[in-house]
């Protein structure tokens, strides 16, 4: 799906000409909606939504995951949008959920010669390494990955150090007693859980610094892991989480992007707890504030922005290459949720503190590298 | 008819083998779980499992029966996935517009499903019934049409193809009871939904078995002018059946929304093939509403099991045993396959022409 | 038609039914007096069907009046036939083979419990019971057994008893002797006459003249869609009727036979087949067929004729026996190499097997000589060889209309049939085996099909004719085999028995009495 | 059942066919646009991107032929089980099954093979013949399970494709995973494997692979109408009955249906491979050409010759898919359900031969 954000009014889909009108306030107003339907039917019919007419196009090309995430691709995408708040730029949205036709996605997106592509994933990859020189004259922002061209610049995420503070997190609160609207930890035993989206190398990776970041605090806790066996349906992923909180695990993290909410579904139906993934998801899903104790980030919204800004300043040698997001760049780190500020125990900051700063110094021996084992 | 030829016939009859099946099945598994991995039987079977297991049966098993209902009579209604996709998907948008409160609101988005579901059915009926429109063909239009415009309509509305989050229903406790060991949480901790579903299936096993209206949807599907000739319009059978089935599957995947979490539009959408799971469940249970609720628990217990072995780290990959349940349905649709179909489904009906 | 003082039970008057260009009915007059027996006869497609179906509500008539007991009706459907108390016993039973006697007795009129229609079993089996014992049908017994376990005869008496339970005062039996033994027909006769007795009137369809001559009380005779005439059954003859039926004299002469039969082609030893319940439908059979010879199989249907046909013609896997044509054994020999070796045959039911309906029959000339030169070459399909031999089919069986590319489905029965005898015998088998060859097909076809198969046989083709029509059986055959449960049960010279004898064998009582040794050996000759 | 329910469908004649085709394709447009303007978006630009994405330029329309290519081709693949009365929905697991099996076959025979233009050919051909075996086993699988123990193909084939998907991930992520590349997916084919363009430039797409799918087409046509398999296959789709009788083996005949088709499905998936991909990837993220196959099919009437325009339609339909996802702001599902509605039309020629009626455009047939 494609969505375009206006700059200079903040509202979705405004590209109309006449007065804009969000969509989505028309409809939720439900019955009303019909008599204004047709209003903006008209508009519709007025305005040009082909094309953009703001000072900068950017166009976005999602993971295989797709984006509604509320995860790695929306992360990524936000950074675009706070840009756009502050600049006049056009965002594109284009979802490829068919790895087969990634090259052509990018040479499509290329062909309207905007002046960033962001691709999302490491997918993109190999079709960029034809495409970069293909498209001279347009800038790629690649996450996950580089290609060593002039016009692209690579991001590649410490998952396994993001990974290693949620594993740090899980270990230190489940021996501590903590109590929230009906939700409680059991001090007692020593048990986590892990939910994985789909069983592939980049989610192995994540599952196995979870629990070398678990073992850090406490070699003695049990890890029980599962993979819901997709991104997008959150059932399996709950099937997962369910079964880990009856085999007695307390705390949940997961890794399954959208499907992730499932975890988060499980602690609050069996009243435990989940930490959240890629952003404060005590926010983004904040319905479930009072199940989220913390979430482990990665700043890819600022790496996003960075890159916009860059674009619109002229300076893109300062993006050019590898970048990295990492703890020692203090993009990596951990959130408390937002129900639990100043609730926690000492112990956790202590904790997470002292794995940063043994992350920094390299004291730790990571058995998986950010995007794999 | 030596006595061995009469337990023959008894194994023949597909319910008891169904059942049978059901227990090998799990008991085998168990056992290797047992022996192999050295893993308690009461770790994996714990009542959170039965109870869960239930919970994911339910939305098949009310697909299943809409499914049994317009097929026997003489209705393939193949559409099933797709009314499911309508269903969750209703159920969510009306939901969101009443309010996304509490419990009330999910009952009323469930009760708008129904309602918009069977409306769209009602549609659906008159193409195949007084258009005579090919069955097959236009049941995977259904399913097709669910894919595209469910999420469409999803993406107007929430400006992402996936719902905010949905309220649930819960569950009914019974103080006291739901203390009692094992069954306590099976039975006295259960979500409301299982339970209606439990009372639809016993309702339309009677229902089929034991009312006028029974006898008509049974004799319009294997013997249409048999039906006429006694003076019942056959045509007006076949709507209800068939209204009731989409209304079934729709109601199917608003227990399925409300079991779940939020309404998700992407890829496959979240209801990922339980309707063609439901075609299959009252294929196993051969058209009897009992026989489909036990082997979409068959389905819904398989299901969980391969998360249970996750948990427990018995070393398999969860890919492979996700595939457990699809392996499942054709060892038995294989080993046990001669379902009797009625013999006029797929044709339409007239009594002149 | 006089008028007693009763009016008439039913009074069809000027009905007029079409179908597209097709005039089925064309302002037929029928009177059925209360209390009668009347029989409606015509040829296949001339209209019977189609009269009764205004009468019971099916059909809306384009034009004419339905009186009952004197009063006008209109009937948009069979309820309300019934309501005004017809009922109708179909040709092809409307019976629910999966439900039992009871649920299909009722059907449509359940006795309820309450307003949720909660079927009240005990009221419908006591109305049930009471019926069969009124009349002495044995139905009462089986009320819930599933319709699929039951022979024909008693699914036939649910069927009356059904009617019966609606209310029916007026019955009409579309064809009801059709599938029956002659043991279960004069059963039936007794039956009707008791109906009668009690004062309901009757409407029986049939072809078979003798029937109607025996238990009417008047006969119509339909023919393309009019009513030729209405005689008192006292005042008329078989050949009358005939003619009425026809339009022309027919001759139901058996012609003599000119030439003898040669040496055995086809021959059957110790054969058993299972059939599709897992039954055993043929138990040890025997049987040998000489070149130039027509061996008649008689038998009521679903007593192991089709099961044997089907190993004949290579569709069945014997469990156990031999099969042996021209002295060399073919029991494991599949279909296409049997029809290859000269092995043709004539199906049972040509709408189902003998032709593929949507094709034309261009492409139905080629079934069944799919693998023969030279239609077919190296796999390669020859359209023009086999377009010529289609039109020489039609030009030679006087298929109508002569056209190769009409579908099969838009052919009368009668030409369907010609057409697939001209097909079958045009690569020139050996052995034809001829399964019903007549069933369905207007008289005028069934004397060119008849004429055809002695010829054939004059010819010198060995051919092997299975029918449950003892008048066509005893026409054509040298020798007639009986089946009975899966056995031959005796071999007689046609010449030799009466149709009574052949009919008794048919209900499985054998001949002990000296005339069957002596028919023995009227075989030789 | 299914062969009444197949039979109905062939017996419109050619003309009442391409009538009901083209009015299906229109009403579900009608329908589509509809949706667009209820949701405030402009139809006419809608209806301008519909046609500019599917050939307004060379590339453009390359894309839409290379797509067209697939779709036929598993189009062929259902029209050929249809037509023989059996329902293949399981064209998709047999595309991934022989794609894979295209994929490692010509990467393991690589290395044995000189790296030239003739190397090239021979492990093309080695990879087609990999690709037709692997597909039509699979496509066997559920033949077999038919014709001996009753099971029902729709829902055997539609397990099969569930299978599919998870065996050939997990055998992706596992054992045939290229060493060091960071995506999910096999080593890529050697260099010397692939089709020129010719005319395209680098577009994925070849007019040897757009020839080819159309020899292929012709070859299915001939087998289907002038050879006895292809007759006894139709008859049994007909007339199962009528085929028994006329000597055909019912099920060898299911079998060899199968057979053929998933050959066929695998076929495609080879062109995709060699043609396009360059290797295999993760297959849950494939288009779901099999499934779309089936509208094709359909649309066509399940007639060979006739899936070559239903494939193009459907190729400029999710061209256009993809360019309006770049050029405008329309949720792109959009297409996904015009397809469903192509779907459900075509199902109820009834609908249109009523329609025709009232406002007498049609003829007078009853």
């Amino acid at each position: 799906m494609s969505r375009r954000i206006d700059a200079r009014n903040g509202s979705v889909d405004s590209r109309d000409e006449t007065p804009a009108v969000d969509r989505r306030t028309v409809l939720r107003s439900g019955a009303a909606g019909v008599a204004t339907l047709g209003g903006v039917a008209l508009a519709g019919c007025i305005g040009d939504d082909n094309g953009g007419d703001g000072e900068y196009q950017m166009t976005i090309i999602s993971s295989p995951a797709g984006f509604d995430d509320q995860a790695f691709n929306d992360n990524a995408l936000s950074g675009l949008e706070e840009a756009a708040d502050e600049w006049d730029i056009d965002i594109n949205q284009i979802e490829a959920t068919d790895q087969g036709e990634y090259s052509q996605r990018q040479a499509d997106a290329a062909e309207a010669e905007p002046d960033l592509i962001v691709l999302v994933a490491d997918q993109h990859t190999e079709p960029l390494r034809e495409n970069a020189p293909e498209y001279p004259d347009v800038n790629w922002m690649l996450i996950n990955n580089v290609v060593e061209e002039d016009n692209v610049s690579g991001w590649i995420e410490m998952n396994h150090e993001m990974s290693f503070l949620a594993g740090v997190g899980a270990g230190t609160l489940t021996h501590e007693e903590i109590e929230y609207e009906g939700s409680e930890t059991d001090p007692d035993e020593s048990i986590v859980g892990f939910v994985g989206g789909e069983e592939i190398p980049l989610i192995e990776s994540f599952e196995v610094s979870y629990q070398q970041g678990v073992e850090w605090v406490d070699d003695s806790i049990e890890v029980l892991t599962g993979y819901g066996g997709s991104f997008n349906d959150p059932s399996g992923v709950n099937d997962q989480a369910v079964s880990q909180i009856e085999s007695g695990a307390d705390i949940v993290w997961h890794a399954a992007s959208a499907a992730g909410e499932g975890v988060f579904e499980a602690a609050s139906n069996n009243d435990r707890f989940a930490i959240g993934v890629d952003s404060d998801q005590s926010v983004s899903f904040d319905s479930y504030q009072d199940v989220i104790l913390g979430s482990a980030i990665k700043a890819l919204d600022e790496a996003t922005y960075t890159v916009a800004e860059a674009v619109v300043d002229d300076d893109w040698e300062s993006v050019q290459g590898e970048q990295n997001l990492s703890t020692e760049g203090e993009q990596i780190d951990w959130v408390t949720g937002q129900a639990f500020e100043g609730e926690m125990p000492d112990s956790l900051d202590q904790n997470i503190e002292d794995a940063k700063q043994a992350i920094v110094d390299g004291e730790i021996n990571f058995e998986c590298g950010p995007t794999g084992c | 008819m030596s006595a061995s030829t009469s337990v023959l016939e008894y194994t023949q009859h597909r319910r008891v083998r169904l059942a049978g099946l059901a227990v090998a099945v799990l008991a085998v598994l168990g056992a290797v779980a047992t022996a192999v991995f050295d893993v308690p039987l009461d770790r994996i079977f714990t009542p959170g499992y039965v109870a869960r297991s239930m919970e994911l049966a339910a939305p098949i098993t009310l697909a299943a029966i809409g499914g049994l209902y317009a097929e026997k009579s003489g209705v393939f209604n193949i559409g099933l996935e797709g009314f499911m996709i309508f269903g969750a998907f209703f159920a969510a948008a009306a939901t969101y517009f009443v309010g996304t409160g509490g419990a009330v609101h999910a009952w009323i988005g469930i009760g708008m499903s129904v309602l918009l579901t069977t409306m769209l059915t009602v549609l659906f009926a008159v193409l195949l019934i007084r258009y005579k429109a090919d069955q097959i063909v236009a049941g995977l239009g259904v399913w097709f049409i669910g894919l595209g415009l469910v999420p469409f309509t999803a993406a107007i509305i929430w400006g992402s193809r996936n719902s905010p989050r949905m309220p649930g229903v819960g569950r009914v406790t019974v103080p006291g009871a739901s203390e009692i060991p094992y069954l306590g949480r099976i039975v006295f901790d259960q979500s409301p939904l299982v339970w209606l579903t439990i009372l639809i299936v016993i309702g339309s096993w009677v229902f089929l078995y034991r009312t006028r209206y029974g006898y008509w949807i049974q004799a319009a599907g294997d013997n249409p002018e048999a039906l006429d000739t006694a003076g019942i319009d056959v045509n007006r059978v076949r709507y209800a059946a068939v209204i009731f089935s989409g209304a079934m599957a729709g109601l199917g995947g608003a227990v399925l929304l409300a079991h779940s979490s939020s309404f998700v539009g992407t890829g496959q959408t979240m209801v990922d093939g339980r309707g063609w799971l439901g075609i299959v469940a009252y294929l196993f249970g051969n058209y009897n509403p009992v026989g489909a609720a036990a082997a979409a628990l068959l389905f819904g217990g398989v299901d969980m099991l391969q998360g249970q072995l996750q948990t427990l780290d018995i070393d398999a990959s969860p890919k492979l045993l996700g595939l457990l349940p699809y392996v499942v349905v054709i060892v038995v649709l294989t080993g046990w396959g001669k379902t009797r179909v009625p013999s006029s489904v797929g044709e339409p009906y007239e009594s002149e022409e | 038609m006089t008028t007693g003082n009763t009016p008439p039970a039913v009074r069809l008057e000027g009905i007029t039914k079409r179908f597209g260009d097709v005039v089925a009915n064309d302002h037929v007059d029928f009177t059925l007096e209360a209390g009668s027996i009347h029989a409606l006869l015509g040829e296949n497609g001339s209209g019977k069907t189609t009269l009764m179906s205004v009468l019971y509500g099916l059909y809306d008539q384009d034009e004419g009046e339905i009186y009952i007991d004197g009063e006008p009706q209109t009937f948009d459907t069979p309820r309300d036939a019934m309501d005004a108390g017809v009922g109708m016993i179909h040709q092809h039973f409307q019976l629910v083979e999966p439900m039992t006697v009871l649920q299909n007795v009722i059907l449509g009129h359940e006795p309820v419990t309450n307003d949720f229609g909660f079927v009240d079993e005990e009221a419908a089996r006591e109305e049930i019971e009471a019926i069969s014992t009124r009349y002495g049908f044995e139905v009462g017994d089986h009320l819930d057994v599933p319709i699929r376990d039951l022979d024909l005869g008693t699914r036939q008496r649910v069927e009356i008893v059904k009617s019966l339970y609606r209310g029916a005062e007026i019955l009409v039996l579309d064809e009801p002797t059709a599938v029956l033994t002659p043991q279960e027909v004069d059963r039936l006769m007794e039956v009707m006459e008791d109906l009668r007795a009690d004062g309901r009137s009757l409407i029986f369809i049939s072809h078979k003249l003798d029937e109607a001559l025996t238990i009417a009380d008047d006969i119509t005779v339909l023919r393309g869609g009019t009513a030729v005439g209405t005689v008192p059954a006292s005042e008329t003859t078989e050949q009358e009727l005939a003619q009425m039926m026809v339009g022309r004299e027919v001759l139901f002469d058996r012609k003599p036979r000119e030439t003898t039969p040669g040496a055995p082609i086809l021959e059957v030893d110790g054969l058993r087949v299972t059939g599709d319940r897992g039954l055993e439908k043929v138990s040890e059979v025997e049987l040998s067929v000489r070149e130039g010879e027509i061996f008649g199989i008689a038998g009521v249907q679903g007593n192991g004729q089709t099961e044997l046909i089907e190993a004949l013609t290579g569709l069945r896997t014997p469990d156990s026996g031999a099969v042996r044509f021209g002295g060399e054994e073919i029991t494991e020999m599949t279909r296409r190499d049997r029809t290859e070796a000269g092995i043709a045959y004539i199906p049972e039911d040509r709408h189902t097997e003998g032709l593929v309906m949507e094709y034309d029959l261009v492409r139905n000339g080629l079934l069944g000589n799919q693998t023969i030169a030279p239609f077919v070459k190296n796999g390669f399909i020859d359209w023009e060889v086999v377009r010529d031999h289609t039109e020489e089919i039609i030009d030679e069986f006087d298929v109508q209309p002569p056209d190769a590319d009409n579908k099969a489905s838009s052919l009368s029965g009668g030409n369907q049939q010609k057409f697939i005898v001209g097909r079958e015998i045009g690569h020139d088998p050996a052995v034809l085996i001829a399964s019903h060859p007549t069933r369905g097909v207007d008289i005028g076809s069934i004397e060119f099909i008849h004429n055809r198969l002695i010829e054939l046989r004059d010819q010198g083709l060995a051919i092997v004719v299975v029918s449950s029509k003892l008048e066509e059986i005893q026409k054509l055959s040298d020798r007639i085999a009986v089946m009975y449960e899966g056995e031959f049960i005796d071999t007689v010279d046609p010449n030799a028995v009466t149709e009574e004898e052949i009919g008794l064998l048919m209900a499985g009582q054998r001949l002990d009495e000296t005339d069957a040794a002596e028919t023995d050996s009227g075989v030789q000759t | 059942m299914m062969d009444r329910v197949a039979g109905r469908m062939l017996e419109a004649t050619v003309l009442e066919r391409l009538g009901i085709a083209l009015a299906s394709i229109t009403t579900a447009i009608l329908v589509g646009l509809l949706a667009v303007t209820a949701s405030g978006y402009n139809p006419v630009l809608f209806l301008n991107n519909l046609i500019v994405g599917s050939i307004g330029s060379e590339r453009v329309l390359a894309r839409t032929l290379r797509l067209s290519t697939f779709f036929v081709l598993t189009g062929v693949a259902v029209a050929i089980a249809f037509r023989a009365g059996v329902f293949n929905i399981g064209v998709q697991g047999q595309f991934i099954v022989g794609g894979i099996c295209c994929t490692m076959s010509i990467l393991w025979a690589a290395p044995l093979l000189p790296n030239g233009t003739v190397g090239g050919i021979v492990l093309m051909l080695l990879g087609t013949v990999a690709a037709a075996i692997g597909g039509g086993l699979y496509g066997a699988l559920p033949g077999v399970l038919k014709a001996y123990a009753d099971a029902n193909e729709i829902i055997t084939t539609i397990m099969l494709n569930f299978i599919a998907i998870g065996v050939v991930s997990w055998l992706i992520t596992n054992p045939f995973r290229a060493e060091g590349a960071t995506n999910v997916r096999t080593e890529s084919l050697p260099d010397n494997v692939g089709l020129p363009p010719i005319v395209f430039g680098d577009s994925g797409f070849s007019v040897i692979g757009l020839a080819l799918t159309l020899v292929l087409v012709a070859v299915v046509a001939v087998v289907m109408t002038r050879t006895r398999s292809g007759y006894d296959m139709v008859t049994s789709g007909y007339q199962a009955s009528a085929a028994v009788y006329s000597g055909v083996d019912a099920k060898r005949t299911i079998v060899t249906t199968m057979t053929f088709s998933g050959a066929v499905a695998g076929i495609a998936s080879a062109l995709y491979v060699i043609m396009f991909q360059g290797n295999f990837i993760e297959p849950a993220s494939i288009h779901t050409y099999g499934y779309d196959a089936i509208a094709v099919s359909l649309l066509a009437a399940n007639n060979p010759v006739g899936v070559i325009p239903a494939g193009l339609l459907f190729g400029g339909l999710n061209s256009s898919g993809s360019y309006i996802q770049t050029y405008s702001d329309v949720p792109v599902q959009l297409i996904d359900g015009i397809v469903g509605l192509v779907i459900v039309f075509v199902a109820a020629p009834e609908l249109f031969r009523m329609a025709a009626k009232r406002t007498g455009l049609g003829g007078d047939d009853e």
